[in-house]
């Protein structure tokens, strides 16, 4: 009753013409990372220039130490990013977990188990928020919105007084200056516990999303959730995850943080979540999901640290101007970002 | 309280006879806002045990209005209505506007900053300030719209650059400082009464109607649902995605500028660091709690009111019990988790059980439906 | 690359002296004069490049990040205005070893080690909240009924002046409530707004901590048919201009002055510190007290905050 | 042939959706080693029946037993540990990722330092070889290949795990007979294997070349189970449709009416319409009353051409009379306001609006070229509804239940008189019956022919060779993206004509 249309035996379909496109593809698909190095380069340049004493161990050791919780946080949201959603609490959960984690050593409990609660209580906060998201259908802008609420609002009903570390406490020993180069003067290669705790992460994380199914999981949902579902991966599992990863690497955020300032404080940590989504983005993670990297949002992260740097630097911008600057900051990434993905659909 | 949002289903003029006072509180209960109706009634009952004059309205001896908690409400719920009207149309086209809050900045700055160096105290300039700071939301509104969908950007991100660079905006207009002015015309925009209501609520509830209107009886709400559910689809059923991307972002700008006015009208000073701030989440958690999904889609602006009046009596509900305000982000969380837990599919599949255990009834599939941010 | 020495940045050009200004930004009328106050001082007619880096949000970590950057840039001194007493050692300590002197500016450190900074220049929140709370236990010799209208809950600042008000004011009095209205004008007439009818306008007096809230708080209790300084009378703190103008017109009560004219000051002590001469490590600026409208009228024409 | 026991077998399944009775104590079996068919109409309930099976649908009543024990699972990962691979009838991929991490997706080999890309990428080519796509680049980005293709990725994920059971709902709707053929030998050999397989097509030329045994539902009702050679294909489709095959057999062709149009100017007149990267300029014009039939290979091209004479892209060359008028159509509502309309083969994500209820799908057309300032009453959107609801044979015909909550096929037939509502001049129809059933692609042949017979010009996409030839008056033939040729529908035009016609072109370039 039906015809269908013979395809020419030998007419193979374009195959050689395709396997050279796959091959641009994936520069494509990285580009919006390269531009983010190309740029932080670029900065570095133009501050050395402009500025001077840019490219110098103390001020490379510093962007890395005083930046260490930012990357830890940014590494977390690209998880949850990457599959579509979105993670407003962390800036809040630091708050709670870093209250807790002084407020309970100082009262003597064991350095140790401190630590890991922290880290469990922002674990915590990502169940609730991913049992939200994928339980209950509650939109993760929502679900974490109310997290960051409720962390916030438990962290000024425990305290509204900054809670000290004791100086003798060991979780202060995570801030331990190393000096690996001895230069003149302050201008040493320094590095701390935390900083190569954030590199472990890092590590850990690349390896995760690149090398095991549940990154693969992470990337297939982001590119389509339904598909996931139905191509049999484990979504449910893999999405309140995600909100785990971001939540446990928040509470890790505030053991970096506590350890090196040794104070905790219902405040600390407001807006660290757009600090950390513009890290993500500017690193050339899609909001949407399914594309982007983690090592993109590390300099997405040390991007955000070294404009800071910049505008003291410069030592003239007015301060209305730098929420400005910010926010063209991020809006050249982006339309940037665009510009290759609609590249990347001509071809 | 809201009369002035006509029910999506139901049309005012549809339904007649002393059945349809019935047919209306049925189609409320089936409404995804009912609990927020709840939650507002549980809110005034609590007051109500603390003081149980609370809902009492009376009329002040000196000035003469209307005074009352209730009216205290009406009127802080006035910016939030607003700004959550505006963000249920852009959440219906699958978006989200946080720069409401810094709009509601700048459009402060602007008239203070004009009526200040003006200096006159009349109407006139009092008008004049606010057509300045209105056009200005509305030229922050095309950026937005722009962006969005020309460009194509997303809009979380598109609308996070302009709340940063409209809040520096906002300070570069007034040099950085709080800047007041004195014009008895604008003042009485949020402070002065008709017929002993408060204007700013009155002129609240009018701006709902209009919009209200305006996309009900109009074809716009359905055009704009068509493109919040699918954007591809509705393209090629012939509808103009760009137009009605930008008239929804600049609708959501204006508003935003209303409400700055209304904000900084009941001091007469703005605030470049405070005015504002936040305003974003309290409209989004307005309308969610209203029903609207932030996937975009079917709308409710009888929701988002409700919402609105939810989140003032809660911010009121706290300072009248005396609890330290820094504790309210833990109650709006609160509420906000326990709604949204009640409007999923999951507790109502559950609800469904129990009651079919009664009457037969269709048990729910479970459903998953694609979530995006 | 990383080698240079400290003198290579700032003063090798001969006089210029190199400050990094560590400050909080815009915030409300007072620390617009001071931080204003401050960059004009060290201008460059003086002989100074002053470096201003603003916090973002009050975020103390930007703060920290600033800090940092100007000891790597090798500025000859810097001033610090810390949003948080707080979590300041380890990078004293980085200054001291670079050999920069720090001045700290309005807000103090805590711990309090004197050790790690050259001079602390500042009002005295304590004694300027004491300040008013002796003026209300003068006005109302048998107690009221009062509420405290404070900043954001967890500041130093915040603390301070809670400190200094509960530890002068008489037993007598009853606190009704402290609630927060966080430094803002609008914020604060709402919060009063409801605090009255909770309390069915039985309130005699507010202590606002800042003139922002003050003026809010006036805005209330005109808005529930009251009248300001009779029936309800408004402590502040601060003492801008536009507070003065209220005190003069009667709405407000009692302005206490947190002067944050003291660029000279510090100008004096920089100057000290970097020709090796020892600084008092605790300077504090006058500040005084306006109690009636004809106090406010006179002090109100010159005026420069 | 068949083992005494069935590996799948489901007892009195019923699932209720809101207002729709999908499966009332519908029975199925599946035992090794048989190619087992799942037919119905559209809307009859197969894929609930698969989804059921899987345990995306949770059953209200009924039981499941596989491999000899009762069973419910939780869904597609579940069902795949219990050996049941599933291909659903929409091609459920990640567009972002490459084939082969499709292909792999959830199966890659690991080693000591987690995934081993390059073994993953060999098992993802030799899973793609399988079905005859050695030469697809498994890093190939999926977003890069065509619906076709994307369609055999899918059902090269099954090949993938050891499955007991394969389960294929409508694999073959936007395959050719080539890639139909290398599938069917794919089944065939894994059914030696001894392996169950469900299939589900609408071609019965394919249902009779593979399958040993047939189970027939009718509107979610269980009507039987047949072994393929015993039921010839009019009692299959009287089984399906409920009624006789009178109707179907009755449909005539267009044949005869060729000459009409010969000298009248054309309605549409295009003169070098193209669009780079997409279409190669390409003169068509269509007369008043006249069905042009777009053939093609897959990926020729006939959807681009669609979407230029629409306006759903802007072309980047050419010149368009319409009713004698220089026009330019360069976006859909510019196309709708010259009374041309367009179906677009691509239903789910440029046809329905899932959330709003048919009346909102089906006026929303006629309501965009109004403008949003001059909405149609209520009267005149139930008068709409019910003059097309009727006409179409919509089931079920309640205009206010959403759209995505019916069947693929009767999702068809609103999409289409979401078009017919508009009143168009110029309707492109781009595989208006891909994925529907006998009988309702009888009804939307006979549509179109009337409408043809009313003075419509039609332009018509199919894959369907005969179909083309069966409906229009002129064939354009499209290759490569260029036209290359126009044949005038007459006696001896076969489909055969057609493909040799692509094949010597093929040769001579
Ligand atoms: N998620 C759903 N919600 C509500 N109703 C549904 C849903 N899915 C399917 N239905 C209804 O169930 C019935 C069976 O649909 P199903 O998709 O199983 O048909 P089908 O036999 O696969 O048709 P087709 O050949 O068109 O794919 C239809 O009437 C459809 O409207
Ligand atoms: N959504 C898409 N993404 C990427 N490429 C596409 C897409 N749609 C079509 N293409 C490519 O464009 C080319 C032409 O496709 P087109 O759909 O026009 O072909 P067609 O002749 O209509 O075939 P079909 O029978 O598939 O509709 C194909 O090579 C296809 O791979
Ligand atoms: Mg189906
Ligand atoms: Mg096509």
């Amino acid at each position: 009753m039906s015809t269908l249309i013979d395809r020419p035996t030998q007419g193979a379909p374009v195959t050689p013409k395709r396997s050279l496109r796959s091959r641009l593809t994936p520069n494509l698909e990285t580009l919006p990372t390269l531009a983010a190095v190309v740029i932080f380069i670029g900065m570095v340049i133009y501050g050395e220039i402009a500025y001077g004493r840019i490219v110098q161990f103390s001020t490379i050791s510093n962007l890395l130490i005083n930046n260490s919780y930012l990357i830890i946080l940014a590494v977390g949201l690209t998880f949850v990013i990457l599959t579509g959603g979105v993670d407003l609490s962390v800036g809040a959960v630091i708050a709670i977990s870093s209250l807790v984690g002084v407020m309970l050593a100082n009262a003597g409990w064991n350095p140790g188990v401190v630590m890991v609660l922290m880290i469990l209580i922002g674990s915590a906060f990502g169940i609730a928020s991913g049992v939200l998201v994928q339980y209950f259908n509650v939109q993760p802008f929502i679900a974490t919105l109310a997290m960051m609420f409720l962390a916030r609002g438990l962290a000024s009903m425990l305290s509204t007084t900054p809670e000290r570390l004791d100086d003798d406490s060991p979780i202060r020993a995570l801030s331990t200056e190393w000096k690996v180069v001895d230069g003149p003067k302050i201008n040493d290669l320094i590095t701390t516990p935390n900083v190569l705790i954030a590199a472990l992460v890092v590590i850990v994380a690349f390896f995760v999303l690149h090398r095991t199914r549940l990154g693969r999981t992470v990337y297939a949902i982001g590119g389509s959730e339904q598909s996931a579902l139905l191509m049999g991966l484990p979504v449910v599992r893999t999405k309140l995850l995600v909100y785990v990863i971001s939540g446990t690497l928040a509470g890790l955020a505030a053991v970096v943080y506590t350890s090196k300032l040794g104070i905790a404080q219902n405040i600390t940590g407001v807006g660290w979540e757009l600090d950390a989504i513009a890290a993500v983005i500017i690193g050339g993670t899609l909001l949407t999901g399914g594309a982007g990297f983690v090592l993109g949002s590390v300099i997405g992260a040390l991007v955000l640290g070294l404009m800071n740097v910049l505008i003291t630097r410069d030592g003239s911008i007015p301060p209305e101007a730098t929420t400005i600057i910010t926010g063209g900051i991020l809006l050249v990434f982006v339309l940037l970002q665009r510009l290759v993905v609609s590249r990347k659909r001509k071809t | 309280m809201s009369a002035a949002s006509p029910a999506p289903a139901s049309g005012p003029g549809s339904a007649s006879g002393p059945s349809s006072a019935r047919r209306i509180v049925g189609a409320v209960i089936h409404q995804p806002y009912i609990w927020a109706i709840v939650a507002l009634l549980l809110l005034l009952i609590i007051n109500l045990v603390k003081d149980p004059s609370y809902l009492g309205v009376s009329v002040n001896a000196t000035t003469g209005n209307l005074s009352g908690n209730v009216i205290d409400i009406l009127r802080a719920s006035a910016p939030i209505m607003m700004i959550a009207i505006g963000m249920t149309l852009v959440i219906a086209t699958r978006g989200i506007d946080l720069s409401v809050g810094s709009v509601m900045a700048v459009s402060g700055a602007v008239s203070m900053e004009f009526m200040n160096n003006s200096g006159g105290g009349d109407a006139g300039t009092a008008i004049m300030a606010a057509a300045l700071a209105l056009g200005i939301s509305a030229v922050l509104g095309t950026v937005n719209g722009v962006l969005v969908s020309v460009v194509g950007l997303q809009p979380f991100i598109t609308t996070l650059i302009t709340m940063l660079a409209g809040r520096g905006l906002a300070k570069v207009i007034t040099s950085g400082q709080n800047t007041s002015a004195t014009n008895e015309p604008f003042r009485w925009l949020a402070n002065g009464t008709v017929f002993g209501f408060p204007v700013i609520f009155v002129i609240g509830a009018v701006i709902v109607a209009i919009v209200a209107i305006l996309v009900r009886r109009t074809a716009l709400g359905l055009m704009i649902e068509s493109i919040g559910i699918n954007p591809r689809a509705a393209r090629m059923a012939g509808i103009r995605p760009i137009g009605i991307l930008i008239s929804v972002y600049i609708v959501s700008a204006v508003l935003a500028g209303i409400a700055g006015i209304f904000s900084t009208a009941s001091v007469m000073t703005v605030e470049v660091a405070k005015t504002g701030l936040n305003a974003e989440m309290d409209a989004i958690l307005a309308v969610v709690i209203g029903g609207t999904s932030l996937a975009g889609g079917k709308f409710s602006l009888t929701g988002s009111v409700i919402g609105a009046l939810l989140i003032a009596t809660l911010d009121k509900t706290i300072v009248f019990l005396s609890i330290p305000s820094s504790a309210t982000p833990a109650f709006k969380a609160i509420v906000i988790v326990v709604i949204c837990l009640l409007q999923s599919q999951r507790v109502r599949a559950l609800f469904a059980r129990r009651r079919s255990r009664t009457t037969p009834s269709a048990p729910v599939p479970t459903r998953k439906e694609t979530v995006s941010a | 690359s990383g080698g240079s020495d400290a003198e290579g940045g700032g003063s090798a050009e001969g006089d210029v002296t190199t400050i990094g200004f560590v400050a909080v930004g815009p915030e409300g009328g007072w620390r617009t004069a001071n931080e204003k106050n401050i960059q004009d001082s060290f201008s460059k007619e003086n002989g100074f490049d002053l470096k201003y880096a603003p916090a973002t949000n009050g975020d103390q970590n930007s703060q920290i990040t600033a800090f940092t950057s100007f000891i790597d840039e090798g500025v000859d001194a810097i001033l610090l205005s810390a949003t948080e007493a707080t979590g300041w050692e380890s990078v004293l300590e980085r200054a001291k070893e670079a050999e920069i002197p720090v001045v700290l500016l309005d807000r103090g450190i805590e711990p309090n080690d004197t050790e790690l900074y050259t001079s602390r220049i500042a009002p005295d929140n304590v004694g300027i909240s004491a300040s008013a709370a002796e003026w209300a236990n003068e006005q109302f010799p048998e107690g009221a009924n009062y509420v405290v209208l404070e900043g954001p809950p967890g500041l130093s600042v915040v603390n301070d002046r809670n400190k200094g008000w509960d530890e002068t004011i008489d037993p007598n009095f009853t606190k009704l409530e402290s609630q927060s209205a966080n430094w803002s004008t609008e914020e604060a007439k709402s919060v009063f707004e409801t605090i009255l009818k909770a309390n069915n306008n039985n309130v005699q007096l507010v202590f606002a901590q800042n003139d922002e809230m003050g003026l809010g708080a006036a805005l209330a209790v005109e808005e529930a048919g009251l009248k300001p300084g009779t029936d309800v009378k408004i402590i502040t703190i601060d003492g801008t201009k536009a507070a003065l103008e209220a005190l003069a017109a009667g709405r407000l009560s009692f302005v206490a002055e947190y002067n944050p004219l003291f660029g000279d000051t510090a100008i004096e002590v920089v100057d000290a510190a970097l020709a090796g001469e020892t600084v008092e490590s605790e300077i504090v600026v006058p500040s005084v007290t306006f109690d009636s409208p004809e106090a406010a009228t006179e002090a109100l024409p010159d005026r420069a905050f | 042939m068949a083992p005494t026991e069935p590996i799948v077998e489901m007892e009195d399944i019923s699932i209720e959706f809101p207002g729709v009775k999908a499966l009332q104590n519908v029975r199925f079996r599946l035992f090794p080693g048989e190619v087992h068919t799942l037919m119905g109409e559209n809307g009859a309930g197969k894929s609930t029946l698969i989804k059921a099976l899987t345990g995306v649908y949770k059953i209200d009543s009924g039981t499941i037993t596989v491999a000899g024990g009762p069973r419910s699972f939780s869904g597609t990962a579940d069902a795949q540990n219990a050996g049941i691979s599933t291909v659903y009838q929409e091609v459920n991929l990640c567009d972002n990722l490459t084939v082969g991490e499709n292909v792999m997706l959830g199966h890659e080999i690991r080693g000591p330092f987690g995934i081993n890309w390059k073994k993953t990428h060999e098992a993802a080519h030799e899973a793609l070889v399988s079905l005859g796509l050695g030469d697809l680049d498994p890093q190939q980005p999926l977003s890069s290949i065509s619906l076709a293709l994307q369609q055999l990725v899918a059902i090269s994920r099954a090949m993938v795990t050891n499955s007991k059971v394969l389960i294929l709902d409508e694999p073959t709707s936007s395959l050719d007979a080539n890639e139909v053929e290398g599938l069917f030998q794919v089944m065939r050999r894994l059914r030696d294997q001894g392996v169950a397989i469900l299939f589900v097509s609408h071609f019965l030329d394919q249902v009779y070349a593979i399958s040993d045994r047939l189970t027939v539902l009718r509107n979610g009702e269980f009507v039987g189970e047949y072994m393929t050679p015993e039921l010839n294909r009019t009692e299959l489709i009287s089984k399906m449709i409920g009624k006789d095959y009178g109707t179907l057999a009755a449909l005539g062709s267009n044949r005869g009416r060729v000459a009409a149009t010969e000298g009248t100017p054309a309605f549409y007149k295009a003169t070098d319409l193209g669009r780079k990267g997409s279409i190669e300029p390409v003169d068509i014009e269509v007369h008043a009353g006249e069905v042009v039939g777009l053939a093609g290979l897959l990926g020729s091209g006939r959807t681009e051409l669609g979407r230029l004479i629409y306006g759903a892209d802007r072309p980047d060359s050419g010149e368009v009379t319409i009713d004698g008028v220089t026009s330019e159509v360069h976006s859909p509502i510019a196309g709708l306001s010259k009374k041309i309309a367009f179906s677009t083969e691509n239903r789910r994500d440029e046809g329905i609006i899932g959330d709003l209820t048919v009346r909102e799908n089906l006026i929303l057309a006629v309501q965009a070229r109004r403008g949003w300032a001059r909405p149609l009453s209520r009267r005149e959107q139930n008068e709409l509804c019910e003059k097309y609801l009727l006409e179409l044979n919509v089931r079920p015909s309640d205009p206010e239940r959403p759209i995505k909550n019916l069947s693929g096929g009767n999702q068809q037939k609103v999409l289409l008189g979401r078009w017919l509502a508009t009143k168009p001049e110029l309707i492109v129809l781009d595989e208006p019956t891909r994925g529907i059933d006998v009988g309702a692609k009888a009804e939307i042949q006979e549509a179109i022919a009337a409408l043809a017979e009313d003075g419509m010009s039609v332009v018509f996409i199919s894959s369907e060779l005969e179909e083309v030839v069966r409906l229009s008056e002129r064939i354009v033939v499209l290759k490569d993206h260029r036209k290359i040729g126009e044949i005038v529908n007459g006696p001896d035009v076969t489909a055969d004509t057609i493909v040799d016609l692509i094949a010597t072109e093929g040769s001579a370039s």
